[in-house]
């Protein structure tokens, strides 16, 4: 096992002293703390608010004011405290599966889930290389988070219910990443998605806020559907859903390249789609915003959205079975990444600015893991967490700045557009650096972001060797490069530097955020200059740290899909297009927007010609609104309710039935018209009848 | 002996009194109609008590006793309609129906 | 407690005492003071509960047969007798009847104010009939049960329901009696038909199972008569739309056992009759199809339709039809996971449902009104409902951990090998599930918080009462969502059982192994 | 087993002992109406006098039923058979509890005639002897002795113009369909030779079936179709039953056509079985007649007494489909079938005569909403009543239209069993009404109940129907044996091979 570590990491690894390691069979606690956390908080969050209704009324009196009281306290301790041990115990874990013997993943059977004849799914976890880096990524930034949340969030009356909510959905993240099987995963995977749903509409009482959860959660139905429809597929071609089985029998039950296999990974990357919001069902993460930023940062930028890159990682060896499949993931990955970016141009909401980044990088994730660089794409993965977070971080606190300053003067301006900012470097100077930082990092200067996505740039540039569209793939992410440069640069500019637009009355109020706040976007900038280590080229004198890690997972998918780095000049001439395309934009984006000058949100003219399109963002909402979402409700409505349901089957049928039965008896009773004469006639009638009949008969 | 044509012109009886039935209108007349319809039929058992024995002459003897007892009651209850309706005309009968 | 119980002869005595102690419950509520009717039924209906319990550990999980049977001579000349049973498909059935029953009590505590003994005692009368349903091992026996339950429910709605009770009562009703008169015909048509051929007059579930093969070209007759019947009770597109205006005008418990346990009797005789009976017809190609169909469209039809209601209950109504076609279709698509699912959606669908339906009356209770535009913002006032509402609609949703999520899947899993478009079509209603569930829970507890009413709310959040009604379902959700093997163990034996029985005789089969045999033709 | 020799007097008097015993009484009753007058005191006397002739009658029947009494060689003029002694079970009960029903309704009406109840014991006599003839002599006397005292009875009220016209209408047509049953008598006689039933059936059987005799069958089946209002030949039905005193519409509803249809079915047993391609295809249609016509013109109605006319057409109707078969089990059916809709019908009707005040022509299904909450028990008895003749499990209509259709499919006849039930189902679209009114409806502001008179008679004769309408539908078993051994009478002699 030590074999993966180089030398020196070796005999540190010796160093570690035995009480600081953990088994692999402890990996339940990194489940259970949070989901403790969000017991406790929920509970505390429900007693807050009312009596509590299962015990006597004074004692429930009681035990209501004590824990108003308290309450606050005992949230962020619990909130964050999980978290953090959480954290420790993923690190713990880290440490201990240096130990194991094997390479092989360490699968914890907790029990029996759903045994059903042939089909037998246990609930259990997986540690293996990828899940312990997604473990590390997600308790550690989510711990950051969490920090941050405790100034972000102070004043808020929903505190508790916030901490369970975010408590619950690091448990079911570390579900998805921790599942042993694609079900479990499943869970972790529409659980966070619950999550996302409840933490977009945490302020509910507007109704944009609840709209946009209720869109986040629908949107990521759909691509739920695609997972599932994988799983079906999956399950009636090997008989299982766990990952070691399928990832083990699949590649032999069926035919490389084969209809099969492409359908079962273009269902699993529908399902990639919905929950990483690619290309075509990308339209709910911009409106996610709405939730709290700390929330945006975590779910919205650093773990939830990665879920479906983890997923084509997860299930590799399927994609690069499926060339077909790969090339359309990194298309479609490539395409968002350009369209999103071009999006971010001319949005002035600070958060839908790196909203639209986020799908932009996610893109370029896709086309990492795509182009079958999928240590690359993880790379970038955990980059992106760092600046991303960051970014988010950085915006929440000059959102927090911005809208207590307003919130001072009473104003109801817009406390989040970008036009209403400007020169906050004076009141904020920490943020400032920190976001800077991020902001080259995400731009592709030679910090952490720049590794990650120079080599996946750099690895589909390779495969063009094998198949020409992935040159395209290569261009395409240069000029998205140098989109983000310049949106990022558009970004820092309007918020931080130029003049004030905040008002002047508000001004003075603006301030730096407390320590709790600004603690953790330093943890996070170190992270943002030093992540890029992880996986460090050999060109700059790494040696592919992550890569190596990763083999055992990434080994299998190389035997069906091997792509290869450039080397030598092409490599050079590739580094230095890439930087040259973020400094050009980094500069056009800085001098475009500090030369013009800007109007604040109120008084801002109607944005026009293509400009105006691209502020609309590209009209895709009302598309799917006017061609999808109307036409169902009409539909709904008028046809199956009004037409089928109330008109023909009751109308017609059931109540139509009654009608004409009554109707007959109407007419029967229309017949006894009390005449005697006509009764002799009927008489006579059936008797010539009966008459007939017998001779007839006889 | 003439049991063919006693037969024949039973029938023919039987049909003129249903006719007669069909066709008028007052309680009255529709009654002695009927009652020409069971005689029609006593006729047909004289007839054949010719060959069949003694049942259907006996029967005759009944079915006029009966027919006297009809008649009784049915020109009782007509004496109560036309209290009511100073009329046995049907036409004018018909307080029930629907 | 397996010893313990068998130590006491439960087997004996378990399912008389399941049929009897309810309507014997009737006669104090009828002698005793109108207001005690409620505590008297609470009592009985949570005794005979804690009875049925027992259930749970004397029944033997590895026998798909009938257990606890028992055969007493009721009209024998005709070969009617009141033949019991239960085997794993029935067991939660009676549970589930059993569960309710305690809630409905507990539930209907205020809101029903009039003629209380008559409505307790009919509550109690529905007892033993749901109970009598699904243990009748005899046609006769069955059909008996079966038809009974509908004059309770029928006065429940009439009499306790809302404004427009008595056009959705006759309509239930006369619905499902022109269902279930065909299939007394078609009952009686195979009994002769049987009597013709063996010599022997039987309403005997077992005796016609097993000469039901001999029935030639009437058996697809009986098979319709049988699958009306019980097409309607589910109910399947088109026959569903008693449902809506029956859910809608009847009073909360009415609403809970309706959805909860009448509704399954419609899928338990597509079990336990309509395909064992005449597996060459039920799977014979076409029909296979046509419930497919039907099953597929009733699941995005109920979808579609529910999420454009504007009355809370004909949502959830029409959530059932949806729910109820994901249940049609794990029983045709004939394996053993689907099956299982069918039974699971089933259990879920009961637990979900008729806590939302709970739910859906404590909200009445306070507003007056079920009508989505009169809520808004109530998470604000009363947090604990907004908390149970939640859980609940995303159970009904399928959400994994939760219990709708465990049927859902076997029945798609399941269904998807024979019938993968069918399928895929159904699977995509969990997207318009969780389109009408959300809105409408959005529409309730979210959005802003304007009007009056819905402020005045606060501090009238559930009290411990409503608690006891809805948190029992809750933990079901969750301990069926998250551990359902036990459920799953008991029920595996009959679902097998039934899978075998529904292999037609006469089409090529796919065997347990996979292997392709050539049935006799 | 003892025999009986019907030819010597005494052995016939013995075993018309039940009808000897009515016929008495109705004298007895009539002297006292001649003591007494018109006064309430006289018409009560004369009521429980009649009652008591009816439990004596009943005693008798006992004695011969029990005793196995059956006629040394081959009956004449009445059956001693067990079917016959059911056939009287079934007539005195129900002649009982329309007396029951009378009692107090002919005081509130003012019909203080003691005289009524001497007619009511005649239409006894007519129907026990209807339904009991082995002779068509003996047929005919009986349905005339019936009749002509119907006639007397529904033209009782002779305050009431429908009343009169009612008598009116029945006596014409009554009359009128009693030609065409004597002719009916007269051919068959001129084609067999004989007036006695089961001599009939052997001449039946023993040659090819003539022109006369196919007549002879077709004019029977006028007359007893006029009888039983079978449609087309039910149009009299609801007049004179709207008109009449509500208990003499129960006994027409009930005695008058069960006698008819006990009639029917022995004459087509016995006699005509040999002939039964000729009538079985009419059966059937005028069955399937019936009860369409029955049942789509009973829900147009508005008012109870016409709309429980038009559901005993209906049922008429499901009588008939136990007559089709030909078979023991139908005539079993049958006899279940007019049991459980004799004690149904009257307890309906006794309900209704209590609910009117002076012509319940007027009580309409409006008129007694909300009665639940006001008289609970009178609305459930009514609705007991109502779920009964639906044909619901749980009552005895149940068990009777069960085995009404076992009797049908055993022949492997399955449209009249569809249309059967589809015809309940329609049923159930004016039953129902009925007791939604009573219990889910408010009652019209300003109506009680108060006014409602409850005699101690008549609620014991609902009661008694009640508790054995839900005993019965529980319970049959016993009940259907007897049935069954009282059919398998019919076919002892006649057809030697007995049906299943």
């Amino acid at each position: 096992m030590l074999l993966t570590l180089a030398g020196p990491a070796a005999q540190a690894l010796e160093a570690v002293p035995r009480w600081l390691v953990l088994h692999p069979h402890w990996v339940w606690l990194t489940v259970a703390l949070p989901l403790a956390g969000f017991l406790i908080n929920g509970k505390l969050a429900i007693a807050a608010s009312g009596p509590v209704p299962l015990l006597p009324p004074k004692l429930a009196q009681r035990i209501t004011e004590m824990v108003r009281r308290y309450q606050h306290g005992i949230v962020t301790v619990v909130g964050t405290g999980v978290l953090l041990a959480a954290f420790v115990v993923s690190l713990m874990l880290f440490l201990g599966f240096q130990f194991l013997d094997t390479q092989s993943a360490y699968v914890l059977r907790l029990w029996s889930w759903i045994p059903v004849g042939r089909f037998q799914v246990d609930m259990a976890l997986q540690v293996d290389q990828l899940s312990l880096v997604m473990l590390l990524v997600v308790t550690g930034v989510g711990s950051l988070i969490h920090l941050f949340s405790v100034g972000y969030m102070r004043e808020d009356p929903g505190y508790a219910r916030y901490f369970a909510y975010l408590n619950l959905f690091i448990a079911f993240m570390l579900v998805l990443v921790l599942g042993s099987s694609f079900l479990v995963m499943f869970i972790g995977w529409e659980g966070v998605g619950l999550c996302s749903y409840l933490l977009i509409g945490f302020w509910f009482e507007d109704k944009a806020n609840s709209d946009a959860g209720k869109k986040a959660f629908l949107v990521n139905r759909i691509g739920d559907v695609g997972f599932m429809i994988a799983m079906f597929m999956i399950w009636t071609t090997v008989g299982s859903l766990d990952f070691s089985t399928v990832l083990r029998e699949l590649p032999a039950a069926v035919p490389v390249g084969g209809a099969l296999i492409t359908a079962i990974t273009m269902f699993l990357f529908l399902g990639a789609t919905g929950k990483s919001a690619q290309i075509p069902l990308y339209v709910w993460l911009p409106d996610a915003m709405a939730g709290p930023t700390p929330v945006s940062a975590l779910i919205h930028a650093a773990t939830m959205v990665t879920a479906g890159v983890y997923l084509v990682a997860r299930t590799g060896v399927l994609f690069a079975m499926a060339p077909i499949s790969s090339t359309i993931v990194a298309g479609v990955g490539v395409v968002t990444a350009l369209f999103a970016a071009s999006m971010a141009l001319r949005q002035y909401d600070i958060k839908k600015v790196l909203a639209y980044s986020t799908i932009s990088q996610l893109g370029y994730m896709f086309l990492g893991v795509g182009t079958g660089a999928f240590a690359a794409g993880i790379f970038h993965l955990i980059t992106h967490a760092f600046f991303k977070a960051l970014l988010f971080l950085g915006a929440g606190s000059v959102i927090h700045a911005m809208h207590h300053a307003y919130h001072e003067v009473h104003s109801s301006e817009d406390a989040q557009d970008m036009r209403n900012m400007g020169g906050l470097r004076k009141a904020m100077p920490w943020t400032t650096v920190l976001m800077w930082i991020a902001a080259l990092a995400i731009a592709g200067m030679p910090l952490s972001g720049f590794f990650s996505k120079d080599e996946i740039l750099a690895y589909a540039f390779g495969r063009g060797h094998d198949n020409p569209v992935f040159y395209l793939y290569y261009v395409l992410g240069i000029v998205t490069a140098l989109m983000t440069a310049f949106y990022m640069a558009r970004l820092m500019a309007m918020t931080f530097h130029g003049k004030s637009r905040t008002g002047a009355d508000a001004e003075p109020y603006l301030h730096e955020a407390p320590w709790i706040m600004t603690g953790p976007l330093v943890v996070l900038g170190i992270l943002t200059v030093f992540g890029g280590m992880i996986n460090l080229p050999t060109w700059a004198g790494g040696h592919h740290w992550l890569q190596s890690w990763l083999l055992p997972i990434t080994a299998t998918a190389e035997m069906y899909l091997r792509p290869e780095l450039p080397h030598g000049t092409t490599e050079y001439v590739l580094i230095g297009l890439a930087l040259t395309a973020a400094l050009v934009g980094l500069v056009a984006g800085y001098r475009l927007t500090v030369g013009q000058t800007i109007v604040p949100a109120r008084d801002a003219p109607e944005e026009r010609g293509f400009w105006k399109v691209l502020y609309h963002k590209y009209y895709v909402d009302e598309l799917y609104d006017a061609v999808i979402v109307r036409p169902l409700i009409l539909f709904s409505q008028r046809f199956l309710w009004k037409g089928v349901d109330t008109r023909v089957v009751d109308g017609v049928f059931v109540n139509g039935s009654a009608g004409i039965s009554r109707f007959l008896g109407q007419i029967g009773s229309r017949f006894q018209t009390g005449q005697l004469g006509f009764y002799v006639l009927l008489f006579v009638l059936g008797a010539l009848w009966i008459l007939r009949a017998m001779v007839g008969g006889g | 002996m003439l049991l063919g044509p006693s037969l024949a012109l039973s029938a023919v009886l039987f049909g003129i009194g249903v006719i007669g039935v069909l066709v008028r209108r007052n309680a009255i007349v529709i009654f002695m109609c009927v009652e020409l319809m069971l005689n029609a039929v006593n006729l047909s058992f004289v007839a054949l008590s010719q060959y069949h024995g003694v049942g259907g002459r006996v029967m005759v003897f009944f079915v006029m006793t009966v027919a006297a007892a009809e008649a009784a009651v049915g020109l009782a209850i007509m004496i109560a309609v036309f209290r009511h309706l100073e009329s046995v005309d049907l036409k004018n009968i018909n307080l029930l129906h629907g | 407690m397996t010893d313990f119980l068998s130590s006491l002869g439960y087997a004996q005595w378990i399912i008389p005492v399941l049929l009897l102690v309810p309507v014997a419950g009737i006669l104090p509520i009828l002698l005793a003071p109108a207001a005690q009717a409620k505590r008297i039924a609470l009592v009985v209906s949570t005794v005979v509960f804690v009875v049925s319990l027992g259930l749970w550990w004397a029944f033997d999980a590895t026998s798909g047969n009938f257990q606890f049977a028992a055969t007493l001579p009721w009209m024998p000349f005709w070969g009617i007798y009141y033949r019991v049973g239960i085997d794993g498909i029935s067991l939660f059935m009676v549970l589930l009847s059993t569960a309710m029953m305690p809630l409905a009590v507990l539930g209907s505590w205020h809101y029903i104010t009039k003629a209380e003994r008559g409505y307790y005692a009919l509550l109690l009368a529905m007892t033993s009939g749901m109970v009598g349903v699904f243990v009748a091992l005899d046609l006769f026996l069955f059909y008996f049960f079966w038809e009974l339950i509908l004059i309770p429910m029928y006065f429940i709605i009439g009499v306790w329901g809302g404004p427009n009770r008595l056009y959705a009562t006759i309509k239930f009703f006369l619905y499902t009696m022109f269902g279930s008169l065909l299939m007394l015909v078609a009952i009686l048509l195979m009994v002769w038909q049987t009597a013709h051929t063996t010599g022997i007059v039987s309403f005997d579930y077992a005796f016609l199972l097993e000469h039901a093969g001999e029935l030639g070209s009437a058996a697809p007759w009986y098979f319709a008569a049988f699958a009306l019947a019980f097409a309607i009770k589910v109910p399947m597109v088109p026959f569903h739309t008693w449902l809506p205006d029956a859910h809608t005008e009847a009073p909360t418990a009415g609403s809970v056992l309706l959805a909860a346990v009448l509704l399954k009797m419609g899928t338990y005789g597509f079990l336990r009759f309509a395909v064992p009976l005449f597996p060459d017809v039920a799977m014979s190609p076409p029909v296979t199809a046509l419930f497919i169909s039907l099953a597929v469209i009733g699941i995005i039809h109920g979808a579609l339709v529910a999420m454009v209601q504007p009355d809370v209950k004909r949502l959830v109504a029409y959530s059932s039809v949806s729910h109820m076609g994901f249940a049609m279709l794990g029983i045709w698509a004939a394996t053993v996971q689907s099956v299982q699912g069918a039974l699971m959606v089933m259990i879920g669908h009961g637990l979900a449902t008729g806590a939302l339906f709970f739910l859906v009356g404590m909200l009445y209770e306070r507003r007056h009104s079920r009508m989505f535009a009169d809520f808004g913002g109530l998470a604000r006032v009363i947090p604990l409902f907004s908390l149970m509402l939640t859980i609940t609609a995303l159970a009904s949703i399928g959400l994994p951990g939760l219990s709708g999520f465990v049927g859902e899947f076997l029945v798609l899993l399941g269904s998807f090998e024979n019938h993968p478009w069918a399928t895929g079509i159904a699977t995509t209603g969990v997207v318009f599930a969780a389109a009408y569930m959300l809105w409408a829970v959005q529409r309730i507890i979210y959005n802003p918080l304007v009007q009056p009413e819905n402020k005045a709310l606060a501090g009238h959040d559930l009290n411990l009462r409503e608690v006891l009604v809805v948190l029992p379902l809750i933990f079901g959700m969750i301990w069926l969502g998250l551990y359902p093997k036990p459920v799953l163990r008991r029920m595996e034996a009959a679902a097998t059982r039934f899978v075998e029985f529904s292999i037609p005789r006469a089409v090529t089969v796919q065997t347990a192994d996979g292997s392709e045999t050539e049935g006799a033709k | 087993m003892n025999t009986l020799d019907l030819l010597t007097p005494l052995g016939a008097l013995f075993g018309l002992l039940p009808e000897v015993i009515i016929t008495i009484t109705a004298c007895i009753v009539f002297l006292v109406a001649g003591w007494r007058g018109s006064t309430p005191a006289g018409s009560r006397l004369a009521g429980w006098i009649s009652l008591a002739g009816i439990v004596l009658s009943g005693v008798a029947l006992s004695y011969l039923w029990l005793g196995g009494f059956s006629p040394s060689g081959i009956a004449h003029m009445v059956a001693l058979d067990p079917f016959r002694y059911a056939s009287l079970g079934i007539l005195l009960i129900v002649v009982g509890l329309t007396i029951g029903i009378s009692l107090g309704y002919m005081e509130r009406e003012r019909l203080l005639a003691p005289e009524y109840y001497g007619l009511i014991l005649l239409a006894a006599v007519g129907m026990m002897l209807l339904a009991g003839a082995v002779d068509f002599i003996v047929l005919f006397l009986g349905l005339e002795v019936m009749s002509v005292a119907a006639y007397v009875l529904v033209a009782f009220d002779r305050r009431s113009p429908a009343s009169a016209e009612a008598g009116l209408k029945y006596f014409l047509i009554g009359a009128f369909a009693s030609a065409f049953l004597l002719y009916g008598i007269a051919l068959l006689y001129g084609a067999t030779g004989t007036t006695n039933i089961i001599l009939v059936g052997v001449q039946l059987s023993s040659g090819t079936a003539s022109l006369l005799s196919a007549l002879g069958v077709g004019m029977l089946l006028i007359g007893f179709a006029f009888k039983v209002a079978a449609v087309p030949f039910h149009m009299w039905a609801p007049d004179v039953y709207d008109g009449a005193p509500t208990p003499v519409t129960g006994l027409m509803a009930t005695g008058i056509k069960a006698a008819a249809f006990l009639a029917l079915i022995r004459v087509l047993m016995q006699g005509l079985a040999p002939v039964e391609a000729l009538w079985q295809p009419v059966i059937s249609t005028l069955a399937i007649l019936t009860m369409v016509i029955g049942n789509l013109v009973a829900l147009s109605q508005r008012s109870i007494k016409r709309m429980l006319a038009y559901s005993s057409i209906a049922h008429a109707g499901y009588l008939l489909v136990a007559v089709w078969p030909g078979s023991r089990l139908g005539a079993a059916a049958l006899l279940m079938y007019l049991l459980a809709y004799g004690i149904t019908t009257l307890a309906a009707f006794g309900i209704l005569a209590m609910l009117g005040r002076g012509g319940e022509r007027d009580v309409t299904v409006d008129d007694i909403a909300g009665l639940a909450s006001q008289r609970p028990w009178m609305a459930f008895a009514m609705a007991i009543c109502m779920l009964s003749l639906l044909g619901f499990p749980g009552t005895f209509g149940f068990i009777a239209k069960w085995l009404v259709l076992s009797s049908a499919v055993f022949e492997g006849q399955w449209l009249l069993m569809v249309v059967m039930v589809l015809a309940s189902v329609v049923s159930a679209g004016y039953y129902l009404p009925v007791i939604m009114a009573m219990y889910m409806r408010d009652a019209e502001p300003g109506v009680t109940y108060s006014g409602v008179t409850v005699w101690g008679a008549a609620a014991g004769v609902v009661a008694v129907a009640i508790v054995g309408i839900i005993l019965l539908g529980l319970w049959p078993p016993d009940l259907i044996d007897l049935s069954m051994e009282s059919a398998a009478a019919l076919f002892q002699r006649s057809m030697p091979v007995a049906i299943q």
